[in-house]
């Protein structure tokens, strides 16, 4: 099946460079410090952040700066085959600690020394771009909780598909196109890379096409996810009554 | 970056690197770019090689098994290819269970991506009754020693036992449709078909991602604030990159670090070719030699490469041979011992693996580490030891010149092994 | 909550029949009931029983019937503990809570061990006897945790079986009788069939204090009530499908049956709320189609 | 004593002919082979032997012992219950190979070990051992029926032997129910057929309920029938 029709339009009717429906929304549970959904057409993460609270368990004692746990949990009825992913499966290591990674680049953790954050992402619909998801949703739920960060992180997925780069991969265009493709996060507002994982067969200069694509896409995530933190901080401010200046 | 190693590696050392890097200086005398030496033996019967990247070790064995192809779609006519890397707990001092299971995780899955998916076994070509039988090989990369640079190490080591691996050769009878697997005596074992050639080069990022080297040390890779791993092969496509340890980079910083990434893999890749190229030869010239002599000869062989262990001569004309090889070091390699005593520690890793390896799941390889350098220059000796050492295993070691290190290394290894 | 004092309070509160969210002991906090929230899934539910929230989805596939009941279809009923659900549920801790739920509710909707006397026919499940049969798969996410999570993941389970749409299978027997017979699955909405869920419980998940029974604990009321905890599996004509006690101190005879009595009280009302709650939703959806 | 055949015969079709079950007992008549013995296992502080005709469960109970780190602290005792099936306990043998089937049975053994806890908790005084851990580890020899039932009752003696100060012991019987009739102790071949069950786990003396559990649609006469049948019976049991 051609992923691209001839007028260079995708399977769901996206152009290129478009990304799916996004939709995100910040303190949604009510157990969590902070917590957030992330959704990018159909696929649907939730996440949330427990602390900074008293360092747990044993290694983390005595720490100049705080100890970030991730987990990572795929619910089975998430994708379109029912599959039960143990937590030690390879996929869900991977993307966990892809998540922790990103998120100690991120968090300032040296301003809480001793202390420790443990931020869960749960995927509920699996459609391609899990881990930029993930991560995005991780982001807001930490923001969310009130911990300083070095600067807003936005993650997106790209790929080459027939010669044409497209942003924001799904199901079906990660399993059937064989070409590569690349995840990247990035802090939007310095213009820095904080993940960056590309794989397929491509020149350089394809690397380079697809890593100035993924630029445009994170900068894009990145505004949504903006202002939907900015949204919940005017709604928080507004529930505190009226600001005097 | 990564605490367990920071506490293994002191601030003091931290400073001292960065500090050392803004004028182009490394703890070993390596210039920015500058690999270590790299060492590739391959097995006598192709299922296994061991790589060395400075004090980096890696075995890589190859078994294929013939089993039914997978069920879903379209993979009917596919063989498969799998891996399993193995970073044991004595690896390095710095050794912590589940950051080393995180390594093996992260290794095991760049292996895959750069490797089987973008297509560099011909799966198809490990077909042998479509539907039926296919071959199915894995890859078990154990890490013997861990002192930087795994990946770039393990990708080596992959590659290079992907390249010498040989299959019995398996035929379908067109009229039963039973399939026959010939005895590598009787026909000659099938080279894989291998599309091209992904190697890893590791570059650990310091000061905000502007300075950086090349092959880094375990001490570079805990001072640095983040690391890259490309995988390029060597017509300059990119397979993977993985960004490693959170620095922030630019996009030109990236592209910066692919780029050079791109120039180096050719390097490595012709190590790989030369090594292949020596090991068939004297491969060769082994079973020559196995066919002209008569039983009764070949016999005698055999025994004397039981008693191999016991031959002082030849190690003592080996390490002859290595310090006359070293007998004109060139200044920089001087400058590069000065450097290594004034700097390093005494090493605190336990001393060399043994050299003599028996580690093949099928327990049938032995590795031994003998020169055939110094098998070339010692021509009074025995014939036939000679003549069953180079039947027994193959070494090669590139760049010469750096021979410093090697010297020390066989001394070293004169008291373990001989 | 950690302090004893903020314990006894909660506690003290069930006691007298008013309690900190200013309930009596047998109100149940307002619950909200969402049909077909998972795309993907063939049913699916979502309930929220005050803070807590659970997600209930139901795939069905096609596989072989287990060997003592080649004429039954089979359900598999699992639980996950979304760790986003509470710090408690961290790492494996909530791998043996998420069994135990489970288990509950393959007891209470399957009946005995030879899932004989269930609320689900089994047998409409079956595609040819003996090789084929329906596999129902129940996956329940638990994705916010204060209590009462075994009600709203059997409220959600019954919704989404309710919700459970099974494609039309069309047989086609092969040449040779000795092969297996081809099945299609047809996709059309249309012809899919759904399951009888009419009689599936709901469980009442009570707790006492003092003697006084009270129902739909909040997470707090949990860890402050020190007595037993019984979860009733109730139908909707009020018979008790299932029963299971939990907690470590153990139970007087008459306390039990008063319990019961409660639970099968508020059983049939409850089935009754779900009920009104899918028909609406239901009647919804079509007239949208 | 004739024992459970192993390859998979035939289930009987009739549990019942002129009110009296298949082994000749009648409706509500525990299993006649009743033997119950401690000290079995000389390496455990105490332990306990039981058979119920073709049900056949022995305990062993380790500790107080120091309770691990790694599960946190807790001011009182805990029990940790184990319960497994030995390879040969069942119609059709532990399955080594096939995962799912392992897995399967790992969850029923669990679930098993989780009720068993649930049972014998509340007789125990787990104030008399703070911050310690008793564990109970229970190996279904040969499963004929009323498993949990039998092994509750082994636990609980073996408890006793282990010198474990208890309120009371812990007796235990299941009810099935098959059509309309309540049978006492079913065996397999019965609790195969039933449409419902019950499990109920008291402490006699003090009249208290340790565990109850049921499954299947009752009336609530048919529930109280039940537990009055089994609490009634269970006296001459302790």
């Amino acid at each position: 099946m051609e992923l691209l029709s001839p007028e260079g339009l995708r399977q769901d009717g996206r152009r290129p460079r478009e990304l799916r429906n996004l939709q995100s929304a910040v303190d949604t549970l009510g157990n969590a410090d902070g917590s957030a959904t992330f959704e990018l057409g159909n696929t649907k993460v939730m996440a949330a952040v427990f602390g900074p609270r008293a360092a747990q368990g044993k290694s983390s004692g005595g720490r100049r700066d705080a100890d970030i746990r991730c987990e990572f949990a795929i619910a089975a009825f998430s994708q379109s085959e029912r599959k039960q992913l143990s937590k030690r499966d390879r996929r869900i290591l991977e993307v966990r600690s892809m998540l922790k990674e990103a998120l100690k680049a991120n968090v300032l953790a040296e301003l809480m020394p001793g202390t420790t954050i443990d931020v869960y992402v749960q995927v509920l619909a699996a459609d391609g771009s899990i881990g930029a998801a993930s991560l995005n949703a991780a982001f807001l739920a930490v923001a969310d909780a009130g911990i300083p960060v070095k600067d807003l992180m936005a993650a997106c997925v790209v790929g080459l598909v027939q010669d044409t780069p497209i942003l924001d991969l799904n199901q079906m265009e990660e399993q059937m196109s064989r070409g590569p493709s690349l995840m990247m996060a990035m802090h939007v507002g310095l213009k820095k890379i904080v993940v960056f994982q590309a794989d397929g067969r491509m020149p350089v200069e394809g690397v380079e096409t697809l890593a100035e694509l993924a630029e445009g896409g994170c900068q894009a995530v990145g505004k949504a996810m903006r202002s939907v933190l900015l949204d919940n901080t005017r709604k928080l401010a507004l529930a505190r009554g009226p600001v005097r200046l | 970056m990564l605490p367990e190693i920071e506490s293994a590696t002191s601030r003091n050392d931290r400073v001292f690197i960065v500090k050392a890097l803004a004028e182009e200086q490394r703890i070993d005398g390596r210039k920015p770019f500058d690999a270590r030496l790299r060492k590739i033996q391959i097995a006598e019967d192709n299922s296994g090689v061991t790589v060395q990247l400075g004090d980096t070790k890696v075995m890589a064995v190859i078994t294929a098994d013939l089993e039914e192809p997978r069920a879903d779609g379209g993979r009917q006519r596919e063989g498969s290819i799998r891996f399993k890397v193995d970073v044991g707990p004595t690896v390095s001092f710095a050794a912590d269970t589940t950051r080393l299971s995180e390594d093996e995780q992260l290794i095991t899955r760049l292996l895959q991506k750069a490797i089987r998916n973008t297509g560099v076994v011909d799966l198809e070509a490990l077909c042998v009754s479509a539907g039926r039988k296919v071959w199915a090989l894995a890859v078990y990369v154990t890490v013997l020693d861990h002192a930087g640079a795994l990946v770039d190490a393990c990708f080596l080591a992959t590659m290079a036992a992907l390249m010498a691996h040989r299959r019995p050769d398996a035929t379908v009878d067109a009229s039963t449709s039973d399939i026959t697997v010939h005895s590598p005596d009787v026909r000659e074992p099938v080279p894989l078909s291998l599309h091209h050639t992904p190697l890893a080069v590791t570059f650990a990022l310091f000061k905000e991602g502007d300075d950086l080297v090349m092959d880094p040390l375990l001490k570079e890779e805990a001072a640095a604030g983040g690391q890259v791993t490309v995988v390029v092969n060597t017509a300059g496509q990119v397979c993977a990159v993985q960004q490693l340890g959170g620095l922030g980079l630019s996009l030109e910083q990236v592209m910066r670090v692919v780029r050079i990434a791109a120039g180096q893999v050719e390097d490595a890749a012709a190590q790989i070719r030369a090594a292949l190229d020596t090991h068939s030869t004297a491969q060769l010239a082994a079973r020559v030699r196995r066919q002209q002599g008569h039983a009764a000869h070949a016999a005698k062989a055999k025994a004397a490469a039981f008693l191999d262990v016991a031959l002082p001569p030849l190690s003592t004309l080996a390490s002859v041979a290595f310090e006359a090889d070293a007998a004109g070091p060139s200044a920089a390699a001087q400058h590069q011992e000065d450097t290594e005593m004034r700097m390093a520690p005494p090493p605190g890793v336990p001393a060399e693996q043994p050299t003599v390896v028996n580690a093949s799941p099928a327990g049938s390889t032995q590795l031994q580490d003998v020169s055939d350098s110094a098998a070339r220059a010692t021509p009074d000796a025995s014939f036939d030891a000679i003549a069953a050492r180079i039947a027994g295993t193959q070494l090669t070691s590139a760049g010469e010149g750096k021979a410093v290190k090697q010297k020390s290394r066989a001394r070293n290894r004169k008291s373990d092994a001989w | 909550m950690t302090s004893k004092g903020q314990r006894r309070y909660a506690a003290q509160g069930i006691a007298l029949g008013c309690r900190a969210d200013g309930r009596a002991g047998k109100d149940y906090r307002p619950l909200q009931l969402e049909l077909a929230v998972v795309p993907q899934a063939n049913g699916s539910a979502r309930c929220l029983i005050g803070a807590s929230e659970v997600l209930v989805a139901v795939k069905v596939e096609v596989n072989v019937p287990e060997e003592d009941f080649p004429d039954q279809g089979v359900v598999h009923f699992s639980v996950e503990c979304s760790p986003c659900a509470s710090a408690a549920f961290q790492g494996r801790g909530a791998l043996d809570l998420g069994a135990d739920m489970a288990g509950n509710l393959r007891r209470s909707v399957l009946g005995g061990s030879a899932s004989m006397g269930g609320s689900l026919d089994l047998k409409a499940l079956c595609i040819i006897s003996g090789s084929r049969c329906w596999h129902v798969h129940v996956d329940g996410l638990v994705i916010n945790a204060d209590g009462s999570l075994l009600d709203a993941l059997s409220i959600a389970t019954r919704a989404a079986l309710t919700d459970l749409q099974i494609p039309r299978v069309d047989i086609s027997p092969s040449d040779d009788p000795e092969d297996e017979p081809e099945i299609e699955l047809d996709d059309d909405p249309e012809h899919a069939a759904s399951l009888d869920a009419s009689r599936i419980p709901v469980v009442v998940t009570l707790a006492e204090a003092e003697g006084r029974p009270a129902v739909d604990l909040t997470a707090d009321e949990e860890a402050s009530c020190p007595g037993p905890r019984v979860h009733v599996a109730v139908n909707g004509r009020g018979c008790i499908c299932g029963l299971h006690k939990q907690g470590n101190a153990p139970l007087q005879l008459e306390a039990l049956q008063e319990m019961l009595a409660l639970a099968q009280q508020l059983g049939p009302r409850l089935c009754k709320a779900v009920n009104a709650q899918c028909t609406a939703q239901l009647h919804g959806r079509r007239q949208h189609a | 004593m004739q024992s459970v055949p192993f390859h998979a015969a035939e289930r009987p079709l009739e549990l019942l002919s002129n009110g009296t079950r298949l082994d000749g007992r009648s409706l509500e008549e525990f299993r006649r082979g009743i033997f119950l013995s401690t000290r079995s296992v000389s390496q455990a502080s105490g332990s306990s032997y039981v058979e119920f005709d073709n049900t056949k469960v022995i305990v062993a109970i380790y500790g107080p012992r120091e309770g691990g780190h790694s599960e946190g602290l807790y001011e009182q005792g805990r029990l940790q219950c184990d319960v497994s099936f030995a390879a040969f306990a069942s119609r059709q043998r532990k399955q080594t190979g096939d995962r799912a089937k392992m897995s399967k049975q790992n969850a029923y053994e669990k679930e098993l070990a989780s009720q068993l806890c649930t049972a014998l908790t509340p007789a125990v005084q787990l104030a008399s051992f703070p911050k310690s851990v008793v564990d109970v580890c229970c190996v279904v020899l040969e499963s004929g029926g009323s498993d949990l039932a039998v092994a509750t009752c082994a636990a609980a003696l073996a408890l006793a032997d282990a010198g474990i100060e208890m309120l009371d012991l812990v007796a235990a019987c299941s009810v099935s129910r098959v059509g309309d009739q309540l049978l006492l102790d079913p065996t397999t071949d019965e609790a195969h057929r039933e449409g419902g069950n019950l499990m109920l786990a008291m402490m006699p003396t003090a009249n208290l309920v340790t565990s109850i559990m049921l499954a299947g649609e009752h009336t609530s006469a048919q529930a109280t029938e039940g537990y009055r049948l089994s609490s009634y019976l269970l006296q001459p049991l302790a």
